[in-house]
């Protein structure tokens, strides 16, 4: 084995440590469903250097396309290049749906400590102040797949102990009719699959307790301090089990990323 | 066959308050000269039922044409990060909305295609989607029954019987009045082709009453049907069929153009004000007669460097990043 | 990719007691090779769901390895009206069988396939099909949950509360053990491309738990991902490949051969008695070594005789009628 | 108009006329669901005479084919040749479902005075004395398409007062869980479309009557008399309605269906 060849802060931005920790998510051989921007970045560096083996799913219906240029968005004509099937929606989701997937990417505007997700309104949903695009999929992926990584701004008022709306579920849910806070099993049984199993902000990267569904504080990005990441937070957040520095980006995936992912710059700046 | 019409008559066949879906993906391969022209024509009350919206959707929003937008996700990818007509008319009560998720909404097209009222999914249980509180239009009375193609429920949860695996969801089938779809190739009698990505395509104008086409060209039924296997849908479910090339501007469609990025930006900066949209709309909508002068106006050069290489499917010459 | 192996090992994944579907339609695209396989290995109790059967199923049927028949039709088309074998071991008591309608069988396989654990339809009512005298898999006490892809209820009887329609029945999804499906071509890494009609090969993949693709030919991924949108079955869906031509004889495959009529019909009035069935049985299966020695005693004449001709997709060599 | 120039008893076998009176069932424009055989037969009979843009549907999913050569089945290979659509059963069975498809034909082995038709067994079905192939889409046709045209052979084994299994169901059906014979719109509403609109047999062709859903005689074919139809059935028929003759068969029909649409004879003997 080669020594890694680690870059120094200042040698990378902040989305590149981001693509390179979220890649590293994934193990060789899984079915990823991954969705536009980072998560591409992601997956796509992923194939190109620990999990070869992987396999691709654009939400529109593309299954493992081996792009020739990096598409700007999952409907993108970029996706079909080499695929194994250009097909739709129905298709994919169903697979997902169906168990098949085993760790889907996806983003938020906010989150909270039990890694409920929304990326719909702001403020109340009858009248809210902003509205954003809604779920799209990632309610569905996040109850379907068998986990999934969240790439989130790292602000207080995103990392919130209650979200205004919960699109996606996290560990304690909203039981409907009745709308207590309960734990996903308790909720609905084994056949809620996977959850948030990371999330990870241009700070650092959480995971959640299996007892309580709690979010706690994993490594901390070079460059910052634990006191970084609770200034921006606005929950109690459990601190106690830090294992250390993120690992940062290696010089030889950055060169991936900027020469073969993403030349063009179409994420990365 | 007597189905070929103007994007202007197409429009015609569309009724105030109808319920109403697209082909297309975000912002991909939208029926955009139909849109154009539905607000040309001034259509109000339309209920959008969408298995994803986008750039269109938001258009229509923003023109008042939409009374109900219903659907899981609107804006325009990296050029534009919500829908901002949208957005606006949301925080000023001038549009219900109704959230599903996506896999809801696919499978509720996919109900409606299938000519059954309601299917199962286990998809999105635990969020506020399903919380009753946020049942809009049951809020406002309108699933009383007397619309037809509004259900009677938002959603139902029911128990497993069959293999005791748990509480799911019932989720109602969409039943538009009609869809317009933009496609690649239609024949004659409208058999129709899509090349790429399907979408939702196949469910959105199978659930779907009406079906207008509208196609990048109009080929030879004969040429379709050498190979059936790559087409989508038969002649029968087809009621009309729009020649109009480039009719996806500013969307992208694979094997023809790319998404107009700059022009789709552009756009959504001015949808941050209802004046500005509407300038907008003065400009490139009610400014120019029809949608060919639309391209007329967007010029030779700029529509050229869109045109996707042939073996790529996408062009090579839209500069799309910072590099 | 190491998914290759041979018919031997392949049937080696399948145990006694398992649930199965296959690839096809009634006489076409059966995945013959590993029938008789079966057969030669003489695995026992068999659970056999499927969206329609035929040659193939009445053959297995006659080699006593089925114990439930769980379809909606049996029969080889016009080279036997029904299937002898099943006719006499139902008549004799020896198999199980369950009745569902050629419908709602796929859309149990859809269920299966889409992951949820059952699907409404309107198809069948008013038939015997749902008379609860004749669920014959809950009068033997088997849908008692100790074989959890045995559905607790045969069907149930549930009202719309969406759109008030009525009353429809709600079926049970399939969820096999193991789908073997035969198909024109596969990639080295798996993803399955099928010409001509699809049948429900899609549906009975995915519902499958496991699944073994025997093809014509294997070819290499790049070819058959220049193509993506004619693809059927991504890699990773696909646990084992088998290469073997003319594995669906004497069924037929589009493109590739004729369905074999004289040998089916041979085939059928054999059936007729159990004793001509294993007549028939020890010449084709038991008194061959392997598939391929199979091939060599039909002989090259009659399997020539068969072959497609790659305009028409299908043999115009072969004597079809009585002029 | 031209006159037509009929055939005479003698110059045309039964299969024949059993051909082209399923073929007058069929009116331009039309979506026909049809199955091996006969139904074939009919509708490509059809779109060669009366009802050239109606559109033939095959249950194993083509569209609108046009065979240069007859299938021997519906899974036939020859069924795609310049079909709208190739695709599957789901895509197909969902168009029926859905409301869009005309007319089906449909063949069994017994029918009953409402039309109910048995294609699974003769006996108990728990203990039969033969087992028959089973509903295949019989009773999904009969129940979704608009509506239904069986073509039967006349014997009085198969016109019986009550079949021995309901397949397919006619204007009085079983209603479960229960068993009440009551009309189809009673048991199940609006939602339960078509039903048998004829049947064609080597002797006849019966219609059935809108208030009671009882099977009547309409007309009987050349060379037969009421009495060989009433002779041939095993319950009470209502013959007051008879219309006459059925229309023979012309010398330009005989001529297109043997030898444009089945000259290898593959049905036609």
């Amino acid at each position: 084995m080669m020594e890694k060849n680690y870059a120094k802060p200042g040698e990378y931005k902040v989305i590149d440590l981001l693509a390179v920790a979220a890649a590293r998510e994934v193990n060789d051989g899984e079915v990823v469903f991954a969705g536009t921007g980072l998560p591409m970045l992601a997956i796509m560096l992923a194939q190109k250097t620990t999990a070869p083996n992987s396999y691709l799913i654009y939400e529109a219906g593309t299954i493992d396309g081996k792009s020739l240029h990096l598409p700007a968005s999952v409907g993108d004509a970029r996706c079909v290049y080499q695929a194994a099937v250009a097909s739709g929606l129905y298709d994919v989701f169903g697979q997902l749906q169906r168990g098949r997937i085993d760790l889907g990417y996806l983003g938020g505007a906010e989150i909270d400590m039990y890694g409920n997700v929304n990326t719909t309104v702001i403020g109340d949903y009858t009248k809210p102040q902003i509205r954003f695009p809604g779920s799209g999929g990632n309610p569905d992926i996040n109850s379907m797949a068998r986990r999934t990584v969240f790439i989130m701004v790292q602000e207080k008022r995103r990392f919130r102990e209650k979200v205004d709306y919960i699109t996606s579920p996290g560990w304690r849910v909203r039981k409907w009719p009745g709308g207590q806070m309960v734990s996903r099993q308790e909720a609905f049984g084994k056949t809620f699959r996977g959850g948030p199993s990371a999330v990870i902000s241009n700070m650092a990267v959480f995971r959640f307790d299996e007892e309580t569904g709690l979010m706690y504080l994993d490594t901390v990005h070079p460059g910052y301090t634990v006191n970084d990441v609770l200034n921006n937070v606005d929950f109690k957040l459990d601190v106690s089990r830090v294992k250390g520095e993120t690992e940062p980006p290696t010089h030889e995936e950055l060169h991936i990323l900027y020469h073969e992912v993403d030349p063009e710059g179409i994420f990365l700046p | 066959m007597g189905k070929r019409i103007t994007v202007q008559e197409a429009v015609g066949m569309i009724n105030d308050g109808d319920m109403i879906t697209f082909s297309g993906f975000t912002i991909w391969r939208r029926p955009m000269a139909v849109i154009y022209e539905i607000i040309r024509q001034r259509k109000r009350n339309l209920h959008l039922i969408e298995v994803n919206s986008g750039t269109h959707g938001d258009m229509l929003v923003g023109a008042g044409c939409v009374k109900v937008w219903e659907s899981c996700w609107i804006g325009h990818e990296l050029f534009g990060k919500l829908g901002g007509n949208l957005d606006r008319k949301v925080r000023n009560g001038e549009v219900i909305t109704e959230d599903y998720s996506h896999h809801q909404m696919l499978l509720r097209m996919a109900a409606g295609a299938l000519g059954i009222p309601y299917i199962p999914t286990w998809a999105s249980r635990g969020t506020d989607i399903l919380n009753p509180e946020y049942d809009m239009l049951g809020k406002l009375g309108m699933r009383d029954g007397s619309n037809p193609r509004i259900s009677r429920q938002k959603a139902q949860w029911v128990e497993d019987p069959f293999f005791e695996e748990g509480t799911l969801i019932h989720v109602p089938a969409a039943r538009p009045n009609i869809c317009i779809a933009h496609v690649q190739q239609v024949g004659e009698d409208g058999t129709v082709r899509v090349w790429g990505q399907k979408y939702a395509d196949e469910e959105a104008i199978k659930a779907a009453d009406k079906v207008i086409v509208v196609a990048e060209e109009v080929v030879p039924e004969e040429y379709l049907r050498r190979e059936p296997s790559q087409n989508l849908i038969p002649p029968y479910l087809v009621d009309a069929i729009v020649e109009q090339p480039w009719g996806a501007h500013p969307t992208g469609n694979f094997g023809c153009y790319e998404v107009d990025g700059p022009f789709m930006r552009d756009f959504y900066n001015k949808t941050r004000t209802q004046e500005g949209f509407d300038a907008w709309a003065e400009e490139w909508i009610f400014g120019v007669p029809d949608f060919d002068a639309y391209l007329e106006k967007l010029g030779y050069k700029r529509l050229q460097s869109l045109k996707a290489n042939s073996a790529y499917k996408y062009s090579n010459q839209a500069k799309r990043g910072s590099r």
